[in-house]
C-alpha cells in the first residue's frame, strides 16, 4: 500500500471507530426509549432517528455544516465553550459518519431490547434491582447480541459514508480523506480506476476483518448468554 | 388468620392484609381478600383460579385496580390513595412459576443476584447453606440451558431465598421436584417460616404440601376468594371439601410432644384426652405440632380391637354422619370427638352393618404408619 | 458502442447528457426544442465523469455537453462521441467570491493573494474537479499556491464550494461565474483574467451509433443563437 | 416388558427398544437400555436422573453418541447402521416439561399444529373432543401468554394428542395441574394407552401417577439405568426401595372384576384367594385390573377383628419381615401371602408386643377407602 | 406540490417499494443461512452482503453499471434473455436501491432469527413439521418484528438511496428522477434552494407516513404475537 493509501486506511478507521463508540451510548438510549416508553413526540423521535436514512448524504452534510460548522448556532457554541472544531476537521468526519449511522444502530438495538423477555426484568426487579441495575444487568446484556450487531452495521456505514462526510469536512488529505472519499476522487478522474480498484479492495479488506471480529465476539456472547 | 373485621378489633395490624380487584383480559376478573398473622399462607384453588396472579400483584408485577395490599400497616398499594410502590422497593422474594432465571448468568450469579445488592448486616442465608440446602453446588457453574427441569427450579428457589426477602412468595416451587427432594426442601422452608419470621404466600396443588407447610389457607375459585382460615378450620370445613379435594379429607388435631420411646423409635404426642405415636420426632417435649390425620386412614370398630398392630386406638362418641357424595361414593365420614375431632371414612355397607347413629361410643383406630412426616406441620407461634 | 435497439424508440425525446453546472442553459434550449428543432428534448444532469461513464456503458444520450475537455476526450477516444461533431459551446471565468457580509475590497493579483491567505479558500476539489483544477492552475501562475494549498477546503463540486462561502465557513472562494450568480449570500470580489488558466471551455458533442431523430437539429440548435443566447443569460461567455 | 435377552426369545421385536448412550456437558453421562412391549412406559427417577435427556432422544432433538432407538423394530436410530431419522419423520406427541406453546397462535392453532398436517384418515382425536376432555374450550381464542401454567400445559397435552402419535413423550404432564384435574386427564392417558395401541413414554415424579398409569417402569439414577420391568415388580423389590420411595411401599396385585354391588356402590375385586371390596368401578364382570395395596394401609392381627368397619379382612402367612431402615424408621414391612402378596408396615413395637414371627398366621385388614381410583390401573392386554 | 415533485415523489416510492418487495425474500433467506447455517465461505457471504454499506455508493453504483449495464456481461445476459434493461430504468434505480438497502435488511432479519428459540424450532417438528414448513410456521413468524423492522429500514435507505442510483441509472425525467436526484438537480440551478428545500419536506413526510404504518404494523404484530 502506497503512504496515501495507508494515511486513508488510518484515518477511515479512526473515524469510523471514534463515530460508533461516540454514538454507542446514545443510539441504546434512544433504542430503550423507542423499545420500552411511550412518551408524547415518540413518533417524532423516531422519525428523527430515521432522518439521515432518508435524506440524501449530501443534504444531511449540508445541515450538518449549517449547524455545527463554524457560523451554526451548535457549530459556534462549541468553539467558543470548549474549543472545539467540527467542520473540516476529522472529528466532524467522524460525526458525520455517526449520525449517518446512527439509525441503523438505533434500529438493530431497539429489536433486540423489544425481544428481551420482560418477566426476566420483573424477576430482577423483585430482587431489588432499580430499573436501571435492570438495564445494566438483565437487559442490555441479553440484548448485547443486537448491540453488536448494530455496532457492526455502524462501523460499516461509517467506514462508507462519503456523502455527508465531503460536504460537512471536505476532502482534506490527512485530516479528513477517508477511504470512500479517495477512492471517489479517483473515480472523477479518466484513468483513475486501477488506483480506485485498489481502494476497492482495501475497504473490502477492513470490513472483513472487522466482520470477522464481530463474528468471533458474537460466537463469545452466544457462549457468555449460555445458548 | 382472620377476616378484616375482626382483625380491626386487635390493636396491632396484621401482617399483611390483602384486599384487591383486578381484571385479566376480558374473561376473567379476581378479588381477593384476606389478612394473615403471619407465617405461611396457601392459596389454594383449581388451575386459572388466579393464585399466580394474587402473587403477582402482591409482587408489584401487576397493578390492581382497586385495593390495597399492605404489610404490617404500611401500604404497597393503596389505590384510595394512590400508592403502587415498586417491585424492587417491595423487598419479596419470588419464586416464579416459570422459574425465570437469567440464561446469560450462570447458576452461581443467578443465586447471588439478589443477595449482592444487600448490605452485608442483612443477609440472612449464605450462598453455600443455601447451595448445600438445595442439592446445587455441583451446578453453580453451569448455564441455565444446561439444567434439567427440578435443578432449575431449586436454583429459583436459592436465589429468592438469597434476597432475604421481607416476603417470601412462592408459585408451585415443589411441583417439579421429587419426593425425596421435596422431602429435604420442605423443612428449610418450615425452619424459614417458623424462624426467620417472614411471612410466606406459597401457591400449591398438593393438599399434603399444604397441611405441612401452611398455617392458614386462601381457597380459591374462578377468581372468587371462597374461604379464608387456620389450615384446620378449612380441611374440616365439610362445605369445602368439593374445593380441597374428596379423597383426601381429614382432620388436622392441635397437639404436643409428649414424650419419646428411643427404642422403638416412636414418639408420643399428646393432645386434649390421650396420646397417639407417631415415628420419632426431633422436637423437645412440649413443641407444638398439628397433625393431620387423614379420613382414610382411621378404622372404626364397636369393640377395642385386641392383639392387633395397631398401636393408636382412642374411645370416642360419633358427633356427626356425612355422606361424602351420596350418587357416586360408597362412602360416609364420621366425625368422632375423642377429645379432639377425627374424621373416619368408612363404607355405607359398614356403616349398615355395624349400625352405627350420632351418639355412639366407638373405637377409633389410627395406624403409626399412615402418619408420615408430610401430616405433620410445626404448630404456629401463636398456637404454641 | 452500438445500440441496436436505439432506433426502436421512434417516439422517445432527444437526452441531452449534461454537466450539472450547465443545467440552466441547457433547460432554456430543451424549451425551445419542440418550436425549433420539432422534436421533443429531455436534460439529464450529473456531474461530467459520472455523464461520460454512463455514455461509456451504453447509456441512451444523444448529445453530451461536458464541463471539460477531459470527459470529452475520454469519451471520443473510446469511440462514443462523433469526433467532427464536437464543438466548444461555452466558455466559463473564474471569480473570487466572499460572504457578503464580509467582501474586502480588491484590486489586485496582490491585494487578492493576501486576502485568500487570511482564511480558508473554498475550491472544487483540485483533484478532479473542474473549476478546482481551474483555480489550482491560476494560483499556481500567481505562485500562490504552495502557499495557499494548506488552507484550501476541496469540495466535492462548486456548489459545495460556494454554499461553504455562503455558510461564512470560508471567508474566500474561487468558483465560476456562472455559480457565483447562483446565491445572494455571497459577491463576486474579484475577476480571475483567463490568462492566469487554461481556457474553460465547454464542448458538446454527438454520441455515436443510432440516435433518435432530430439529434441533429438539436446539435444545431445548440450550435446556433437559441443556445448562445440561452447560455449567455446563465452567465456563461459565448465565443463564435 | 423385558430385557434385550428374553425378547430375542420372542419372534416379534419389541415394540420400544432403547439401548443409548449420550454425554451432556462435561459431568453427565446417560446410559439408557430398555425394551417394552407397548403400553406405558414410565421413566422414574430423581431431578437431574435424566428422563428427559431420554425422551429427547427418542424424540430425535438430541442424537446419542451410540446405540440404537428402535419400535417394532424399525430403526429411529442407529449408531452402527448411520441412521438418525429426522423428528418430524418420526411421528413422536412431544409434551415438553416447560410446553413450548407457539407464541404467536391462539390456542386453537397450537391445538391443531400437528393435527392440520395429517391426512383425515390418521387422524384419532377431534379438537372439540380434546378441547373438551382438557377442560380448555374458552382458552381457544387465547394467546398463550395469557394462560396460567396450569392452562398451558393442558393446551400443550392436547397439541401432542392431537397430532395422532405413534408413540407419545409426555415430560411430567400432571406435575402442574390440581388434583381433580389430574383425575380427569388420567382417565384419558389410560383410554390412550389401552385402546390407541400408541406405546407411551411417561416421566412422573408422582409414584401414584406411575403405578396407575405405567404398565412398566425404567429407573433411573444419575444417568444409569437402575432397574427395568413391570411396576408390580419394581415396586415389589425391596433394594430399590431408596429409588421408589420408602413411604409410598405397596405391593401391586392383580386382580379381575368379580361383581358389583350396586346398592352400597361397592366392587367385589377377585384375586388368587379371595376378594376385596372397593369403591364401585365401571368395568364389566371379568376385567382384570392391577390394585394397588400401600403398606401403611394394611393392618395386622392376630384374632379376626369383629365389629369393625373395615370390610376386607383376610387370612394369610407371614412370609418375610424386613426391617424397612433400622437406623431411621420404627417401622417394619411384614410380607404376607394371602393368597397374593401384600406388604404391611407395622411398627417394631407391635412386632414385639404381637411376638410375630415368619410362617405365623395373621389377619390383615385394608380399608376399602384407603383404595382409591390412583391406585386402580387396567390390567395390560398381556396380562389380561 | 407541482406535478414534477409528484412524480418525483410517486417514482421514489415506487422505486422503495419495488426494491425491498423483491429483495426482501432473498434477504430473509440470506439472514437465515447466516444464523443458522455453518457452511465453507460463509464468512465470505457475509462480507459481500456488507459489501455496499462499506463502498461508497457511487463505485457500487458504478459497478451495477459495469455488469448490469446494457454492455454488462449479466445486463446483456438479461436484455436477451428476458428482455429486460435495468440500465437507465426506474428498474434499476429500484436495483440500485434494493443494493445498498441489502445488507441492512440482513442484519435485522438475521439478528430476529437468532432470537428465535430453537425449543419452539423442535416442539413443531415433533408436531410433523418439515423444516421449511417449521421455518414458515414458527422461525418467520417470531422473527416478523425483525422483518418489518429490516423492511422499514430498507425502505427508508431505498428511499435516500442516491449515488448509486445517479451512477447507475443516471438522472432522467419521470424515469430515473427519484426525490434524491430532483433535490440535487434543483441544487443545481439558481433560485433552485426554494424547491430543494419543498423536497426536503416532502422526503421527510413520506418517511414519516413510512414509520407511522410499520409502527402501526409492529403493533399489531405485537398483538398478535401475544405478548
Ligand atoms: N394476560 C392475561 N390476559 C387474560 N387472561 C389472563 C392473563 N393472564 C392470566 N389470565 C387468566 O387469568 C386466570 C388466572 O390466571 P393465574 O395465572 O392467576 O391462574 P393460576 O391460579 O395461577 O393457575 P395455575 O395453577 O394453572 O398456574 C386464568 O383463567 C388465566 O387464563
Ligand atoms: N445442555 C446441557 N449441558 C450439560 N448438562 C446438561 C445439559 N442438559 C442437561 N444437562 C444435565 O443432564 C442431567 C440430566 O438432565 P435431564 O434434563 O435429562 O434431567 P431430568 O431427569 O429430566 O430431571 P428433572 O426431573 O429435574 O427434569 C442433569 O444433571 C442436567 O444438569
Ligand atoms: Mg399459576
Ligand atoms: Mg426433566
Amino acid at each position: 500500500m502506497s503512504p496515501l493509501e495507508i494515511e486513508a486506511l488510518l484515518l477511515s478507521v479512526q473515524v469510523a471507530l471514534t463515530a460508533i463508540g461516540v454514538s454507542l451510548p446514545l443510539a441504546i438510549f434512544v433504542a430503550w426509549l423507542l423499545a420500552r416508553k411511550t412518551f408524547p413526540g415518540k413518533s417524532v423521535l423516531d422519525g428523527i432517528v430515521h432522518l439521515p436514512l432518508i435524506l440524501p448524504p449530501v443534504v444531511v452534510g449540508y445541515v450538518l455544516l449549517v449547524t455545527l460548522g463554524r457560523n451554526g448556532t451548535i457549530g459556534r457554541w462549541l468553539f467558543e465553550t470548549f474549543d472545539i472544531t467540527l467542520a473540516f476537521t476529522w472529528k466532524g468526519a467522524a460525526v458525520a459518519a455517526a449520525v449517518m449511522a446512527f439509525p441503523l444502530m438505533v434500529r438493530a438495538i431497539r429489536l433486540s431490547l423489544e425481544a428481551v423477555d420482560v418477566g426476566l426484568e420483573d424477576a430482577a426487579r423483585t430482587l431489588g434491582a432499580s430499573p436501571v441495575r435492570v438495564f445494566a444487568t438483565v437487559t442490555l446484556p441479553l440484548a448485547s447480541p443486537g448491540v453488536l450487531s448494530g455496532a457492526v452495521l455502524g462501523f460499516a456505514r461509517a467506514l462508507g459514508e462519503f456523502g455527508a462526510t465531503i460536504t460537512f469536512v471536505s476532502n482534506i488529505p490527512g485530516e479528513t480523506r477517508t477511504l470512500p472519499i479517495a477512492l471517489y476522487t479517483l473515480t472523477q478522474i479518466p484513468g483513475g480506476e486501477d488506483g480506485a480498484f485498489r481502494l476497492v479492495l482495501i475497504s473490502i479488506g477492513v470490513a472483513f476483518a472487522a466482520l470477522l471480529v464481530s463474528e468471533i465476539m458474537a460466537r463469545r456472547l452466544k457462549v457468555r448468554l449460555g445458548t | 388468620m382472620s377476616d378484616v373485621q375482626s382483625s380491626a378489633l386487635t390493636d396491632a395490624p396484621p401482617v399483611l392484609d390483602v384486599d384487591i380487584r383486578v381484571q385479566r383480559g376480558d374473561a376473567f376478573t379476581l378479588h381477593a381478600k384476606f389478612t394473615t398473622d403471619g407465617g405461611l399462607t396457601a392459596l389454594f384453588g383449581r388451575s386459572g383460579a388466579g393464585k399466580t396472579s394474587i402473587i403477582d400483584c402482591l409482587a408489584g408485577l401487576i397493578k390492581p385496580d382497586h385495593g390495597h395490599i399492605r404489610i404490617n400497616g404500611e401500604s404497597l398499594f393503596d389505590s384510595s390513595h394512590g400508592i403502587h410502590k415498586a417491585p424492587e422497593k417491595r423487598r419479596v422474594g419470588y419464586v416464579f412459576q416459570d422459574a425465570r432465571l437469567f440464561p446469560h448468568l450462570r447458576v452461581r450469579a443467578n443465586l447471588i443476584y439478589g443477595m449482592r445488592l444487600l448490605a452485608e448486616s442483612q443477609r440472612r442465608h449464605t450462598l453455600d447453606e443455601v447451595a448445600d440446602m438445595l442439592g446445587i453446588e455441583k451446578l453453580l457453574d453451569r448455564h441455565p440451558a444446561a439444567l434439567s427441569g427440578g435443578e432449575t427450579q431449586r436454583v429459583a428457589i436459592g436465589r429468592a431465598l438469597l434476597a432475604s426477602p421481607n416476603l417470601l412468595l412462592m408459585d408451585e416451587p415443589l411441583a417439579s421436584l421429587d419426593n425425596d427432594r421435596k422431602a429435604e426442601i420442605m423443612p428449610f422452608i418450615e425452619r424459614l417460616r417458623d424462624q426467620s419470621g417472614v411471612p410466606i404466600v406459597f401457591v400449591s396443588h398438593a393438599l399434603e404440601e399444604v397441611v405441612r407447610l401452611a398455617d392458614d389457607m386462601v381457597v380459591l375459585a374462578d377468581g372468587q376468594t371462597i374461604a379464608v382460615g387456620d389450615v384446620e378450620d378449612i380441611m374440616s370445613r365439610l362445605d369445602l371439601r368439593p374445593h380441597t379435594g374428596r379423597f383426601e379429607a381429614g382432620a388436622v388435631i392441635h397437639v404436643w410432644v409428649a414424650g419419646h420411646d428411643p427404642l422403638h423409635m416412636l414418639t408420643e404426642l399428646g393432645f386434649g384426652a390421650g396420646s397417639i405415636w407417631v415415628p420419632k420426632l426431633e422436637f423437645d417435649r412440649g413443641t407444638p405440632l398439628r397433625l393431620r390425620i387423614r379420613a382414610r386412614d382411621v378404622s372404626l370398630a364397636l369393640q377395642r380391637p385386641t392383639q392387633s398392630a395397631t398401636l393408636n386406638t382412642f374411645e370416642g362418641n360419633i358427633v356427626d354422619i356425612e355422606h361424602v357424595a351420596p350418587d357416586v361414593s360408597p362412602h360416609v365420614d364420621v366425625l368422632v370427638n375423642i377429645g379432639a375431632p377425627v374424621i373416619a371414612r368408612i363404607t355405607r355397607r359398614a356403616l349398615e352393618q355395624l349400625g352405627l347413629k350420632s351418639g355412639m361410643k366407638v373405637f377409633v383406630s389410627v395406624k403409626t404408619s399412615a402418619i408420615d412426616r408430610h401430616s405433620l406441620g410445626l404448630g404456629r407461634r401463636r398456637a404454641g | 458502442t452500438m445500440l441496436p435497439d436505439r432506433a426502436l424508440h421512434a417516439a422517445e425525446p432527444v437526452t441531452i447528457f449534461a454537466a450539472a453546472s450547465t443545467q440552466q442553459a441547457v433547460d432554456a434550449v430543451i424549451g425551445a426544442c419542440p418550436e425549433k428543432a420539432g422534436v421533443t428534448c429531455r436534460g439529464v444532469y450529473a456531474a461530467s465523469s459520472t455523464l461520460a461513464r454512463q455514455i461509456k456503458n451504453g447509456a441512451p444520450a444523444d448529445i453530451f455537453i461536458s464541463a471539460n475537455l477531459i470527459w470529452m476526450d475520454y469519451l471520443t477516444e473510446s469511440g462514443a462521441i462523433v469526433p467532427n461533431s464536437r464543438q466548444v459551446i461555452a466558455h466559463n471565468q473564474l471569480v473570487a467570491i466572499a460572504p457578503r457580509a464580509r467582501a474586502p475590497k480588491i484590486d489586485s493579483v496582490a491585494t487578492l493573494l493576501d486576502w485568500l491567505a487570511a482564511d480558508r479558500v473554498a475550491l472544487g476539489d483540485p483533484a478532479h474537479v473542474p473549476a478546482g483544477i481551474y483555480a489550482a492552475e491560476a494560483l499556481t501562475s500567481m505562485q500562490a499556491w504552495d502557499r495557499l494549498q494548506g488552507r484550501v477546503l476541496a469540495l466535492p463540486n462548486v456548489r459545495a464550494a460556494l454554499a461553504v462561502v455562503a455558510r461564512g465557513e470560508a471567508f474566500a472562494g474561487i468558483v465560476y461565474a456562472t455559480d457565483a450568480q447562483v446565491s445572494d449570500d455571497v459577491i463576486v470580489v474579484y475577476k480571475i483574467l483567463d490568462s492566469y488558466h487554461a481556457p474553460i471551455v465547454y464542448p458538446m458533442g454527438q454520441v455515436a451509433g443510432p440516435h433518435t431523430p432530430g439529434t441533429e437539429d438539436v446539435v444545431a440548435l445548440f450550435k446556433g443563437l437559441v443556445g448562445q443566447h440561452a447560455f449567455r443569460d446563465a452567465g456563461f461567455q459565448v465565443s463564435k
